[in-house]
């Protein structure tokens, strides 16, 4: 029973993306590439990879395979290849992370933007309920909620997920709002009485595209490390495969102990750190490129 | 004094901030009557609450007391339509040309989302004509050059440029300039200075002109009136060439003879006035009676530091809001 | 008389990202002892960064091209090339013989240390161990710079006003009695009355301290005030240097002039002011010959070929134009005693 | 009968009153007091209130496993709460408050009738420990590896420390003990990474002895390294950026005009400013440390706060649970006003006294 050859998509197969115009100085800061073909890699990977690559089936004549051309990264305790996980454990993540992330920024951007520009008690309020937040170590908040409610879909799980991780985001989009309402073409956008929907969302907000998208990107880092410890964890029911489940299958197994079996954990840690740092390089240098804080000349 | 309705009136306006538990009096009993077409400078170092009278009128910060008057009706009151008109009515006009544009429009959207906003223009094309020929009033030719162009691709003095044109879009009668000219370079300045001055003639508008340079006030307010600000007060208000060459106000002579002027002999030979200490007082512990007192040379125990004193005739042909003067134009 | 500094063909560039901005282009002048020398000219001409070029502290992205800066200190000393010191020369020559007050006050002082500890650690850095000598030497010119000694010695910086913090920082410059001060733009940050302070002050201390002064504003009163010679400046090149009231009233270069005509003065009738039309040049790919041709209402086609040397025109009065004699005098001779 | 010296009359109450009030330590510590008061009242609330109430689940589990009647369950869960469910809201919370103040946190469930502040006192020491080593490691490498990378910035070691630091800052701190048992103790075999359990070899007696001592910190090894390998980037990233926009600074250029020494300078001006907003960060991610405590400690077999907690949760432990939860988060909110303080020592335009 020869499992079939994983063959990668060819790039020339994909739809030839659209040079957009903040790519292109992106791509040319080094890190910025690194970043950005990461996470591409990454999703790919998850999205594309499932309609190109068979599903494993078990087969204990194959336990723990040694990595081989067959077998890329060798095969688990019940002979299933350890690739093919990877390859299907991305997609689950990657989407709670992305709601998780739009929730978050959502979220954090909107409460902060209205802290800022309305201030008064609706900015004493939000601010009272983000400290509140802050004092609470995130994750043993999410740890204990968690033991209450019946986490079965991957929104709920997301919306906990937010929950506790608006508020830091929160006081920053508020700091840089705060001080964008001062500058001088928002006051005279209030003279000209263009209105408060066009002053935050034409006037404030277009200025702050390049630190929502970095917040995004950060956003949903945060939300897979708080994902992948609830699975470690063993606080979220397993519904399909993902790598989080691996790392817990594989602990339980004690895979860690041996070379041998080792690949089964490490796998799931290596492609989940590497992720991480891909969206994490990402964001940094979009940072770098689109707004350098730190123009030193010393 | 014409008899017409002012288009603009403080009547003893006060304005305080909190900072923690304190409490700063930036502006006291500030009085201020603007005729239309009529140019005021407001004169004063920093601090001295000139650019906060500026935002209350420009209709940007409300005042803590008093009341402030637009063609007669109270601002404060003003809602819907008349409040638009009132908006539409009066511009500010800001001090850093790096600041002042919004980096993200080009000139196009700028100076286009007004005449939509308010109506002014049907379609694009219209708004277009209409930014061109707002392009053209300001000095900015030729005007399709600009109109596509990005902030970042202009010169501070363009910058400016575009922000008065800005305020044009909605064809203001009164124009706040906070400082308009402090951060441009002295050799494009006066061209700036003389673009206000062509507008304010043709256009007919009302300025109140904002600046710490007694010189920039005197040339650019030569037909208007300068009133020269002290701590949040008024000191002294009368026309230009009169308040720069034949001061009245202690603070205000004290200002005119420690300038410097663009000429060695002139400048080496001129008088100082000795003032009693050189610290400015904080906002925070304004002294009693005249603010001015425990610097002013001229100052009258008793009477100084006791009785505040208001706006009143002097032997010049400007007002001050102090005894000593009051009581020289009385005798005199 | 022999100058306290001597400079010769300084050129400095900035790598940016078009290309080499050349802020400095081939200046050459000298600086006599207790001389009073105003640096004046526009944002971006390079005086800012040719007076940071004299004391070597241009930021990593500069670079001095060429010239020399020779030094000639008072007692003796053999008169030695500052671009050519180590590290080591360098910081003993920076602050002994030369002091450099920086253009923003505001955090020109570290804000965790009292003025004390700052006040110490210059002295230490230059071999003055001795606590109580220093203190008493810094209150004294703190009293000369008119600052109450104590208070201001012992207080933080942000408890300072902005004129106080200047105050401090000219005295601290003149802590170890150096030969030359050079001050950027000493006064724009403060109002009119603490100016006039600093201004006295100035005068006072430099009768009896008789060091070299040069300050850059851009600022032509202060320098009308203070100075007994003037430089012009205009991108990157000198292009007048002379006595304070033949520059003032006999300008020998068209930008010059045109300075002159675009400030506003508070005496006399309303003076109609002109501008200069234009914009200073791209400091990367300059014009060839006069730089500031394509703003000069006298330029004729030599000037856009061949660029004017810097020439007496008057006795020790220089300017780099090729039609310096059309330029007309401003005003004859002294004034004729108009009102005070 | 000694007579005490009367100390010189001290202020008069309103004035150091006045001038307490306003100081800044003053109201650092009353904010903190005030958020701890608030974190205990929505814990008390988030018990009863929560949709499937632990207090009700208790109930149900004791009636079924040990077939008690609904009143006998009842008494039962509310001993273990060490709170009587019957009285009203009001009284209960009185009651609920007066036991914390006294230190009763009621009884665990898992480790039958222990109180839950003795496990506790018995646990929280070794994260103390652990977390407070790592952050304090991390700290200090990250702040000097900031200033140099700052210093000799776009060089080899900017790079090559730079790359390291954000890869190793960008994993989930849980994950590190895996890559760390993996390479220690599989592949160099360094530690015997299996028979590891606990905070010190069995065998031994606690005591103030060397052999105690040194059992200790091999078993605490491996927990602190991943502290330090998790965080030291993220410091170091930080000061990085603080340096370079100190470098930028006005008085950095000045002190350089005054011909002072490169080493006063990066000490005294640069690094002092520079670290200021590393303090303040210091204090919220104490937090993030402690919540990571649950699975570090846990794959370690760690005796920390953090597996308990662990393991109160898996068991359903309420008690232990929400008592647990409280100490962490007032922990937490001491540990930030440690911070604050630190910083205003630090920082002279924050004033601490009047």
């Amino acid at each position: 029973m020869s499992t079939l050859q994983p063959t990668v998509p060819t790039p020339a197969a994909l739809p030839k993306l659209r040079p957009v115009a903040w790519l292109r100085p992106l791509l040319k800061h080094p890190s910025g590439a690194f970043g950005f073909f990461g996470v591409m890699f990454f999703i790919l990977l998850s999205f594309v990879g499932p309609l190109v690559i068979p599903p494993t089936k078990a087969n204990p004549s194959n336990q723990y395979l040694a990595p081989s051309p067959t077998n890329i990264l060798g095969t688990d305790n019940q002979g299933k290849d350890i690739f093919t996980q990877i390859v299907y454990g991305g997609a689950p993540v990657i989407t709670v992370a992305l709601i998780a992330g739009l929730i978050k920024t959502a979220v954090a951007i909107t409460l902060g933007a209205l802290a800022a520009y309305l201030g008064g008690v609706v900015d004493r309020v939000i601010n009272g309920v983000a400290n509140f937040i802050l004092t609470i170590p995130y994750l043993v908040a999410v740890t204990v909620l968690a033991s209450f409610i019946r986490l079965n879909s991957p929104v709920l799980l997301a919306f906990l997920i937010a929950a506790f991780a608006w508020p830091v985001l929160m006081r920053t989009v508020r700091a840089q709002v705060l001080s964008l309402r001062e500058r001088e073409y928002i006051e005279a956008a209030r003279a000209l009485n263009l209105g408060t929907f066009h002053i935050i969302f034409r006037e404030i907000l277009p200025n702050m595209a390049s630190y929502i998208a970095i917040s995004m990107i950060l956003a949903m880092t945060n939300a897979i490390y708080a994902q992948i410890a609830l699975i470690t964890l063993g606080l979220v029911p397993f519904s399909d495969q993902n790598w989080g489940i691996m790392i817990f299958k594989a602990r339980t197994l004690g895979a860690i102990n041996t070379a041998r079996t080792a690949m089964y954990i490490l796998a799931p840690v290596l492609a989940i750190a590497l992720f991480q740092w891909s969206l994490v390089t990402l964001a940094r240098s979009i940072e770098d490129v689109f707004n350098p804080r730190l123009r030193t000349g010393a | 004094m014409p008899s017409e309705t002012p288009i603009f009136e403080l009547r003893g306006v006060h304005r305080s901030f909190k900072s923690g538990r304190q409490v700063i009096k930036v502006l006291q009993d500030v009085n201020l009557a603007l005729q239309p077409r009529e140019i005021l400078c407001l004169v004063g170092e920093s601090g001295c609450g000139k650019t906060t009278t500026g935002k209350i009128i420009a209709g940007m910060l409300p005042a803590s007391s008093g009341e402030v008057l637009f063609e007669g009706r109270a601002v404060a009151g003003l809602k819907g339509e008349d409040f638009n008109a009132y908006r539409k009515a009066v511009q500010i006009v800001h001090q850093d040309p790096y600041a002042s544009l919004n980096p993200t429009h080009n000139l196009y959207r700028t100076l286009s989302f007004p005449l939509f906003r308010h109506k002014l223009v049907k379609n694009n094309a219209e708004a277009r004509a209409r930014v061109l020929e707002l392009l053209e009033l300001v000095d900015l030719t030729p005007a399709t050059d600009f109109i596509e162009k990005y902030p970042h691709q202009l010169s501070g003095g363009q910058r400016q440029r575009v922000a008065v044109a800005r305020a044009l879009t909605v064809n203001p009668r009164l124009i706040v300039a906070d400082e308009p000219v402090s951060m441009v370079d002295v050799s494009i300045r006066v061209s700036l200075l003389n673009t206000l001055t062509r507008l304010q003639r043709q256009l007919g508008l009302t300025f109140v002109f904002i600046t710490h340079d007694l010189a920039v006030a005197r040339y650019f307010a030569w037909e208007g009136r300068i009133a020269v600000m002290y701590l949040g007060r008024v000191v002294e208000i009368g026309p230009a060439p009169e308040v720069t060459s034949n001061p009245q106000h202690p603070y205000t002579r004290a200002l005119i003879s420690s300038l410097p002027e663009p000429d060695p002999e002139l400048t080496r030979s001129k008088q100082r006035l000795e003032l009693r200490s050189q610290d400015i007082p904080s906002l925070l512990r304004i002294p009693s009676g005249c603010a001015f007192h425990p610097r002013c040379p001229f100052h009258v125990p008793g009477k100084c530091d006791v009785e505040r004193p208001q706006l009143a005739p002097t032997p010049g042909a400007s007002w001050a809001a102090c005894h000593v003067t009051e009581a020289a134009a009385v005798r005199g | 008389m022999q100058p306290v500094l001597s400079v010769r063909n300084l050129s400095v560039e900035y790598a940016a990202a078009r290309g080499k901005v050349k802020a400095v282009n081939n200046v050459s002048f000298d600086l006599f002892p207790a001389e009073t020398l105003a640096i004046i000219g526009e944002s971006g001409c390079g005086k800012t960064t040719l007076a940071l070029a004299l004391v070597r502290l241009l930021s990593r992205s500069a670079r001095i091209v060429s010239g020399e800066v020779t030094f000639s200190g008072a007692n003796g000393v053999m008169p030695f090339d500052i671009l050519t010191l180590n590290q080591r020369q360098l910081r003993a020559y920076r602050w002994r013989n030369c002091a450099m007050v920086f253009q923003s006050a505001l955090n020109a002082l570290n804000p965790v240390l009292k003025v004390k500890a700052q006040v110490q650690d210059t002295a230490r850095a230059h071999g003055e161990r001795d606590e109580k000598k220093i203190e008493a030497r810094a209150l004294q010119l703190f009293k000369a710079v008119r600052l109450d000694p104590d208070r201001v010695y012992n207080a933080y910086p942000h408890e300072l006003s902005g004129g106080m913090r200047q105050r401090v920082l000219l005295a601290l410059g003149l802590l170890l009695d150096p030969q030359i001060v050079i001050l950027d733009e000493p006064t724009t940050a403060l109002d009119v009355l603490t100016q006039r302070t600093i201004i006295e002050v100035l005068k006072r201390i430099k009768q009896e301290m008789g060091f070299a002064l040069v300050f850059i504003s851009h600022d032509l009163s202060m320098a009308a005030e203070l100075a007994d010679r003037i430089v012009t400046m205009y991108a990157g090149q000198i292009v007048e240097i002379g006595p304070v009231n033949d520059v003032f009233y006999r300008p020998k270069h068209p930008y010059t002039t045109g300075l002159m005509r675009a400030v506003p003065g508070l005496h006399g009738d309303k003076a109609d002011l002109i501008s200069i039309p234009g914009s200073p040049p791209d400091l990367i790919a300059p014009p060839p010959g006069c730089k500031f041709a394509p703003r000069c209402p006298y330029a004729t086609a030599i000037c856009t070929q061949q660029e004017p040397p810097l020439e007496a025109r008057a006795p020790n009065h220089a300017s780099a134009c090729h039609h310096w004699d059309q330029i007309p005098i401003l005003r004859a001779t002294e004034r004729n005693g108009s009102d005070a | 009968m000694t007579t005490t010296t009367l100390s010189p009359a001290p202020t008069s109450p309103p004035k150091l009153w006045s001038r307490l009030r306003r100081s800044y330590a003053f109201r650092a510590t009353l904010q903190a007091i005030f958020t701890a008061w608030l974190v205990v009242t929505v814990t008390f609330v988030l018990i009863r209130l929560m949709p499937s109430n632990p207090v009700d689940r208790l109930v149900d589990r004791l009636m079924n496993e040990q077939n008690l009647t609904l009143e006998e369950a009842q008494a039962q869960a509310s001993a273990m709460f060490s709170v009587n469910f019957k009285a009203p809201i009001l009284e209960q919370y009185g009651a609920y408050l007066l036991n914390l103040i006294r230190g009763d946190l009621g009884v665990s469930i898992s480790s039958t009738n222990t109180p839950v502040t003795e496990i506790i006192a018995r646990f929280l020491p070794w994260t103390l420990f652990t977390v407070g080593l790592g952050l304090l490691i991390s700290f200090v490498i990250g702040l000097l590896l900031g200033m140099m990378m700052a210093y000799w910035r776009n060089s080899l070691f900017d790079l090559v420390i730079s790359t390291f630091a954000s890869f190793l800052s960008s994993i989930p701190n849980y994950l590190i003990p895996i890559l760390l048992i993996y390479v220690i103790g599989v592949q160099l075999k360094l530690i015997p990474v299996s028979q590891m359990r606990g905070a010190y070899s069995p065998t031994l007696k606690p005591g103030w002895t060397l052999e105690f001592i040194t059992s200790i910190l091999t078993f605490a090894l491996m927990p602190v390294l991943t502290y330090v390998l998790s965080q030291f980037g993220h410091w170091a990233l930080m000061m990085k950026n603080s340096t370079l926009s100190a470098l930028g600074e006005e008085y950095v250029n000045a002190a350089h005009a005054r011909g002072l020494s490169q080493g006063r300078i990066l000490t005294a001006y640069v690094g002092r400013n520079a670290s200021l907003p590393l303090v303040t960060q210091l204090a919220i991610s104490v937090g993030a440390v402690v919540g990571g405590s649950i699975l570090i400690e846990q794959i370690f077999q760690y005796p920390g706060i953090g597996t308990r907690l662990f393991e109160a949760i898996l068991a359903r432990d309420y008690p232990l649970m929400q008592g647990i939860f409280l100490i962490i988060t007032l922990t937490t909110i001491f540990a930030n006003l440690l911070a604050d303080f630190l910083y205003s020592q630090l920082d002279p335009r924050v004033k601490i006294g009047g």
